[in-house]
């Protein structure tokens, strides 16, 4: 399937800005950690469509943008994975998962 | 090897002495012998130059070693002593000297001290033995970092506060000469070239004239904040007040002259066109500083106030004869700077040793001291008069260089600058009289006085050294003279043309 | 217009739309399935673009782990029905400005520049030749970093063991 | 003739201030004491011999400035240098017999004056200091080396009023002292710079050169409608009234009284007072050929001194006072006769005003000395306490009176012959300036009989203890100066101390010296009158005359003027100010620096909340921002 001719690379990209800034939007007004943690993945995808666009459309005979959407998504379970023990445990010792609440580091 | 690193060695050496013993007795042995080498080693200095001189070199520095530090910079290791630097040397190892003695009483955490003061007086030997700016403002700041310290942690009064005042008000001093100096290093190859930052070869150097006026300025006021130009002094009566003994010692005696040696060597000697056309605006803040200090001496109440405010005064005179720019009353200034030196090194000493019998620095607190502390009194007489002036002590000569060195000025400006600077010695004299009557003349007022005890020994090796220096300065004052004006001709030279 | 076409739309006006809601979601469960949306329907744009192990990744890796792991913590530390509170206003307005003025900034400056699209042949996007490069040392090969993530990897599983194990003491 | 010995007369001294000074406490008291004498003798018989060789040695009638020998001490420039050296010429000479005349006979005195005092080694140590300083000063060879000295006698004047140092007034009076004189120097000074700039040389040989460029070609720069010289001359002469106590700098002398009597003689009366009329002296040709307008100032000064020196002498009770402004009246006569003089052949008034000031060294110093063994005696320093003194007291009733005979001007005394030089040479100048100064003869003549009728004559007080005449060392320097104020007035002035070295011709005027006498009667006769016995007359006349009798009684007021302006003034109007600027204008200026600092950081720190989101917020909006500086506003 060429997707060149139908859809412009510009599509792909202003999408993934769009996705990210949500995502930035996310984590800037949610003050629930899990929430927030929703808008880095998306924040992360949004990348990831980068990645995969530029190969697609760009450097087609390497595979890349592939193989970099490939480790940030090893790196996005990484992450998720120890921000969820983080949250847990935040929540064992605070009885919260709301930003606001977790402020023992605060001068 | 260059003798002038020995001037940095025997420093290093001694911290390190110091660091290896344990008792306090130990450490005041180890910092006194350290010291008095570096006292030693300076007069043998000053017979190698006579040396040099004699047998015909005739270079303008002397002893000049350079090794490249930093390449990408060109950032060297330059040393080199003239005549003015030489004479500098003297008056840090004997104020030092005397500093050591002045502080043989200090048990708290006296280690830390001792380095801490043995590191501030290496910097200023290294200051004033570079020829390199970088360098130069390197051991500027080392003689500078250690203050801190030293008052906030050793102080008395107030101590934090000063300690920080003083500090931050020299740190923004040399911000201000950063700025200047990076200006003078990036403007010192106009025609192409290397960049330098040798202070010899700058020298030589047409900086273009917009840039030296702009970074005139910054260079002269960031000395001038050290050297207590008005209106940047006040971290001088605050961190005076509190400031251990030893340290108002080296700090009013030495590192104030810092200031004055830079404010010449490197601002006015490096920038020469922009010193002329801004010269009035300096010449009149100096003066009003030579002044305001003088009246604002005659109001205070606490012994080291009285101090801080003269030496604004007598510092002040410092720049103001700086800023004549012509030989005599350069050489004056210099002169000035070493006599200032020794006398208000000799002032805080004392005041130093009477606050330790009495408790109290105010004036009007105490009163027929003559009596009781006699030693300490006539050497504080003595201190008073050279401070006003009289012939015989140091003080004389330099202001009378002085004044008849901003005499050779013809205009009315500079003639009634000088007039108004002249004055100051009236205002001296009862500043300084007014102190000796109330302090040591009199009743006593206090019967718990009647059983201090005068001088001991170590008080009076350091109060009889400095007392010595300023006699045979006052008394044969030629040679020195001669020795400060030799390298002079050249330098009025170049700042003339 | 074409097949592809209604399909990308399709795919974008799914993956904005329930971005968007998964963030303003009060419920956090729904949002959790919103966000489960928008990778579906990246999955579905990978595969558009040819890369169908991607988007096979996609949809195991993040569909099937991240967001049931996320649900998982949401279980664990908070009600079903608990709703979330209301973003703060001044959040909000500052998050807005934010996203509106770099969604714009960004777009603008994206759409004034033109990509010339490659002319070069495709490699395949089959397994094989995944497979190859991921384990390949050569100037094509991908070796080392596929290492470096799995010790990563190790080291999170690790991590995050050692994180949410109950204290002992 | 070799007169290389004469750096002795230099040496001594200070090497005598040197040993007392630093071995003072350690050998007893009486031995310092000697020691210094001894050593004064020594100087003594060198500047005897010194004066004998230079006035037996004359080149072709007249005689020539010597300059010894000259030591580098300070170079300023090329030609301005500071030699410290020896100058002989009459003047140096004739002052060098007066000092040291006078100086042995106040050690000699202090011998027993000061016996038990506490400080007696000090007391000596001071007073070879002054008498270094003196001489110094006298045979300096240049203006500069003149002015070092000028303030080391200031300093040991300083020390020697401030020598009982536990007494406030003692302390205030010497600080007074130094800072009247010190803001007289002001002047010195500048006039020296301005003086030494035109003519670039500080050499009194060079100065005074009658073919020298500082005489042939004064400058003519004009300051302020008055030419340059005179401003320089001028601004000296006001450090010579500042040491010699001229009006307006008059008001340390009558408090210096408060150091001891015997420093009182030496100082104070004999030989620093009088420096002003040396330095004026000194300079004389400068003065007369390049601004004979300072020279009509130092004429009026001088004069207006005298008469009110003299008023205010009538009043006074202490005795020193008295005595004090009597020397304030006859340094003003020394001064009015070299402001009338010419030079050369009319140089009358200066070689009048020397003569004076040689014969005043004596019998001021005689009066002192006196004051000091009555003090002695009764220890007090009031004439209210005092009376009846002359059948207790014979050798100091004697001598006392030649004194007071010799002040009045009563021939053949001495000094009848210099106040009848200076009468002349005043009439012959300025008809106004002579009739003051003849008032002033009559006026002197009659507070010196109050004071001498006070003590010795009127009404016997009951004294606590029988007043006894004064030991030997005491009275022997009385009789002695009583012998040189008898004979000092035929030493033949005019053929030795002249202003351009040659022999002067004068003449005896009866129709000067005649009238001068009479007052001076007239004036011994009110005296005695008033004072001779106890009486109400003094009272009577004192309330008739109230206003002034009180308004001379307190000097006038000028210490109150100077208080005022000194202390409310300065203190108040520019000290306080200034060290109330300093702290809070200059230094809170930087401390507003700091606290400004200190308040922003506060309002950052507030950006420093620990929520993370604004982190972010911060982080990416910096990031858009340049962004879009970079992208779009290049």
């Amino acid at each position: 399937m060429n997707l060149q001719a139908e859809i412009p690379l510009d599509y792909m990209i202003v999408l993934s800005t769009i996705v990210f800034f949500v995502g930035l939007m996310g984590v800037l007004i949610r003050r629930n950690l899990i929430t927030m943690l929703m808008g880095i993945e998306l924040m992360l995808n949004a990348v990831n469509i980068n990645f995969v666009a530029f190969n697609h459309y760009l450097f087609p005979n390497r595979l890349e943008g592939h193989f970099f959407a490939l480790i940030v998504m090893a790196i996005a379970a990484a992450e998720a994975a120890i921000a969820i023990a983080l949250i847990i445990n935040i929540y064992r010792q605070f009885n919260t998962v709301s930003v606001d609440d977790v402020d023992e580091l605060k001068y | 090897m260059n003798p002038l690193l020995i001037l940095l060695i025997i420093p290093l050496l001694t911290i390190v002495g110091i660091a290896f013993v344990k008792d306090l007795t130990k450490v005041r042995l180890v910092s006194a012998i350290g010291m008095s080498g570096q006292l030693i080693f300076s007069f043998i200095l000053l017979y190698l130059f006579y040396q040099q001189r004699n047998t015909g070199n005739t270079d303008d520095m002397l002893f000049v070693s350079t090794t490249m530090w930093y390449e990408a910079f060109n950032i060297q290791l330059k040393f080199g002593i003239d005549g003015i630097s030489m004479a500098m040397i003297m008056l840090t190892s004997i104020v030092t000297f005397a500093g050591i003695f002045a502080s043989w009483q200090v048990e708290h955490l006296p280690k830390e001290f001792f380095i801490s003061l043995i590191i501030l007086a290496g910097g200023v030997f290294g200051f004033f033995i570079s020829l390199d700016l970088f360098t130069m403002f390197l051991f500027y700041e080392m003689a500078v970092i250690p203050m801190y310290l030293l008052i906030g942690l050793w102080g008395s009064g107030p101590k934090e506060y000063s300690a920080m005042k003083l500090t931050l008000m020299l740190m923004g001093g040399s911000a201000l000469l950063m700025v200047g100096l990076l200006g003078i290093y990036f403007n010192s190859a106009p025609d192409g070239g290397r960049l330098t930052y040798d202070l010899t070869e700058i020298a030589k150097v047409n900086i273009p004239l917009a840039a030296q006026l702009f970074f005139f300025p910054f260079t002269f006021i960031g000395f001038g904040v050290l050297g207590a130009m008005f209106p940047f002094h006040t971290w001088s009566p605050d961190g005076h007040a509190s400031a251990p003994t030893a340290v108002s010692m080296l700090h009013a005696g030495v590192l104030m002259k810092l200031g004055g040696y830079g404010c010449f060597r490197v601002a006015m000697y490096l920038l020469p066109e922009a010193a002329h056309e801004l010269a009035w605006i300096f010449i009149t803040l100096t003066s009003i500083s030579v002044v305001y200090g003088a009246f604002g001496a005659i109001w205070q109440k606490d012994l080291k106030y009285i101090n801080a405010y003269s030496s604004v005064s007598h510092c002040g005179l410092v720049l103001f004869a700086l800023l004549m720019m012509n030989e005599t009353a350069t050489t004056g200034a210099i002169l000035q700077m070493i006599s200032h030196g020794l006398m208000t090194a000799l002032f805080f000493a004392l005041i130093g040793m009477i606050y330790g019998r009495t408790h109290t620095r105010m004036i009007n607190e105490m009163g027929g001291l003559m009596k009781v502390i006699p030693f300490l009194s006539v050497i504080y007489v003595i201190a008073g008069l050279a401070s006003l002036g009289l012939p015989g002590l140091s003080g004389f000569v330099a202001e009378m260089t002085i004044f008849v060195g901003a005499f050779q000025h013809t205009d009315m400006f500079h003639r009634m600058a000088t007039i108004v600077a002249i004055s100051s010695i009236v205002i001296t004299a009862v500043y300084i009289l007014r102190v000796v009557g109330t302090l040591l003349l009199g009743p006593i007022t206090n019967n718990h006085y009647l059983d201090l005890k005068d001088a001991q020994w170590f008080e009076k090796i350091s109060g009889v050294t400095l007392v010595i220096a300023i006699a045979i300065i006052g008394l044969t004052p030629f040679w020195l003279s001669d020795l400060i004006r030799e390298p002079l001709a050249q330098m009025i030279q170049t700042l003339t043309n | 217009m074409t097949g592809p076409k209604i399909i990308f739309f399709i795919l974008a006006a799914a993956i904005v739309v329930f971005s968007i809601l998964s963030i303003f979601s009060r419920r956090i469960l729904r949002a959790a399935i919103y966000l489960l949306f928008v990778l579906v329907a990246m999955a579905g744009l990978y595969y558009m673009m040819n890369f169908q192990f991607l988007a096979a990744v996609q949809l195991m890796l993040y569909a099937g782990g991240i967001v049931v792991l996320i649900i998982f913590s949401i279980l664990l530390t908070s009600q079903i029905d608990s709703k979330l509170q209301a973003p703060k206003g001044s959040h909000l307005l500052a998050g807005g400005i934010t996203a509106i003025a770099g969604i714009a900034l960004s777009a603008i400056t994206i759409l004034q520049f033109t990509f010339k699209p490659s002319q070069e042949n495709a490699v395949g996007t089959d397994m094989r030749t995944i497979g190859l490069q991921l384990m390949n040392t050569d100037v094509q090969g991908y070796a080392l970093p596929f290492e470096v993530i799995s010790v990563l990897l190790l080291a999170a599983l690790v991590g995050s063991i050692f994180i949410a194990q109950k204290k002992k003491v | 003739m070799n007169y290389s010995y004469t750096i002795l007369i230099l040496l001594l001294p200070v090497l005598i201030f040197l040993f007392i000074g630093l071995m003072g406490d350690k050998m007893k008291p009486q031995l310092s004491g000697l020691l210094g004498t001894s050593g004064l003798f020594v100087i003594t018989l060198l500047s005897y011999f010194t004066a004998f060789n230079f006035f037996d040695h004359r080149v072709d009638e007249s005689f020539q400035a010597i300059e010894v020998f000259q030591l580098l001490w300070l170079r300023f420039t090329d030609s301005l240098i500071i030699h410290i050296g020896i100058l002989l010429d009459p003047l140096s000479v004739m002052m060098l017999v007066v000092i040291t005349t006078v100086s042995l006979m106040v050690h000699i005195y202090s011998l027993g004056y000061m016996k038990g005092e506490k400080g007696f080694a000090r007391y000596y140590a001071f007073l070879s200091l002054f008498t270094f300083s003196m001489l110094g000063l006298v045979l300096a060879t240049n203006i500069f080396q003149m002015y070092i000295f000028w303030e080391l006698v200031g300093v040991s004047s300083y020390l020697l009023i401030g020598f009982y140092y536990e007494r406030p007034s003692a302390v205030a009076a010497a600080k007074k002292a130094f800072i009247v004189t010190r803001f007289a120097d002001l002047g010195f000074l500048i006039g020296i710079l301005i003086l030494s700039f035109y003519t670039n040389t500080f050499d009194f040989i060079a100065l005074t050169d009658l073919n020298g460029l500082a005489i042939t070609q004064p400058t003519t720069a004009v300051f302020m409608g008055l030419s340059v010289t005179t401003w320089a001359m001028l601004l000296i002469f006001m450090g010579g009234a500042g040491k010699s106590a001229m009006f307006p700098l008059h008001i340390w002398l009558p408090d210096a009284m408060e150091g001891p009597t015997p420093v009182s003689a030496l100082i104070h009366a004999a030989t620093m007072v009088v420096a002003g009329v040396y330095l004026v002296a000194r300079l004389f040709p400068l003065y007369s050929y390049t601004s004979p307008d300072s020279l009509e100032v130092i004429a009026y000064i001088g004069s207006f001194t005298s008469l009110f020196a003299a008023i205010i002498a009538c009043t006074q009770l202490d005795i020193k006072r008295v005595l004090a402004f009597s020397t304030l009246s006859q340094i003003g006569y020394m001064m009015v006769a070299l402001g009338v003089s010419g030079y050369g052949a009319e140089g009358l008034g200066y070689m009048a005003s020397l003569f004076h000031l040689f014969t005043h060294a004596f019998f001021k110093a005689l009066l002192f000395l006196g004051a000091g063994s009555v003090i002695h005696a009764v220890h007090s320093n009031l004439m209210t306490d005092m009376g009846g003194l002359k059948k207790y007291m014979p050798i100091t009733h004697i001598t006392f009176l030649i004194a007071c005979l010799t002040i009045a001007g009563i021939p053949p005394l001495s000094g009848f012959f210099s106040k009848d030089e200076i009468l002349v040479a005043a009439f012959e100048h300025n008809k106004i300036i002579f009739a003051v100064q003849w008032l002033v003869a009559g006026i002197t003549a009659f507070y010196m009989f109050r004071l001498y009728f006070n003590i010795f004559w009127n009404h016997t007080p009951e004294y606590h203890h029988t007043p006894h005449e004064s030991p030997a060392t005491m009275t022997i320097p009385l009789i002695f100066l009583a012998l040189a104020s008898v004979f000092s007035g035929f030493v033949p002035f005019h053929d030795l101390v002249t202003s351009d070295g040659n022999p002067l011709h004068t003449e005896f005027h009866w129709m000067i010296a005649g009238p001068s006498i009479l007052i001076a009667v007239i004036g011994i006769s009110v005296a005695y009158m008033l004072y001779a016995k106890k009486n109400s007359k003094p009272e009577s006349i004192a309330t008739s005359l109230k206003g002034f009798y009180n308004m001379a009684y307190h000097k006038f007021y000028i210490d109150e003027v100077y208080l005022f302006i000194t202390h409310k003034v300065i203190f108040y109007f520019i000290s306080r100010p200034v060290a109330w600027f300093d702290r809070h204008i200059v230094d809170g200026t930087m401390n507003l620096i700091g606290n400004t600092t200190v308040y922003f950081s506060g309002a950052i720190k507030k950006m420093q909340s620990g929520q993370m989101q604004w982190y972010i917020w911060y982080f990416t909006s910096g990031v858009l921002l340049l962004v879009f500086l970079v992208m779009y506003l290049n």
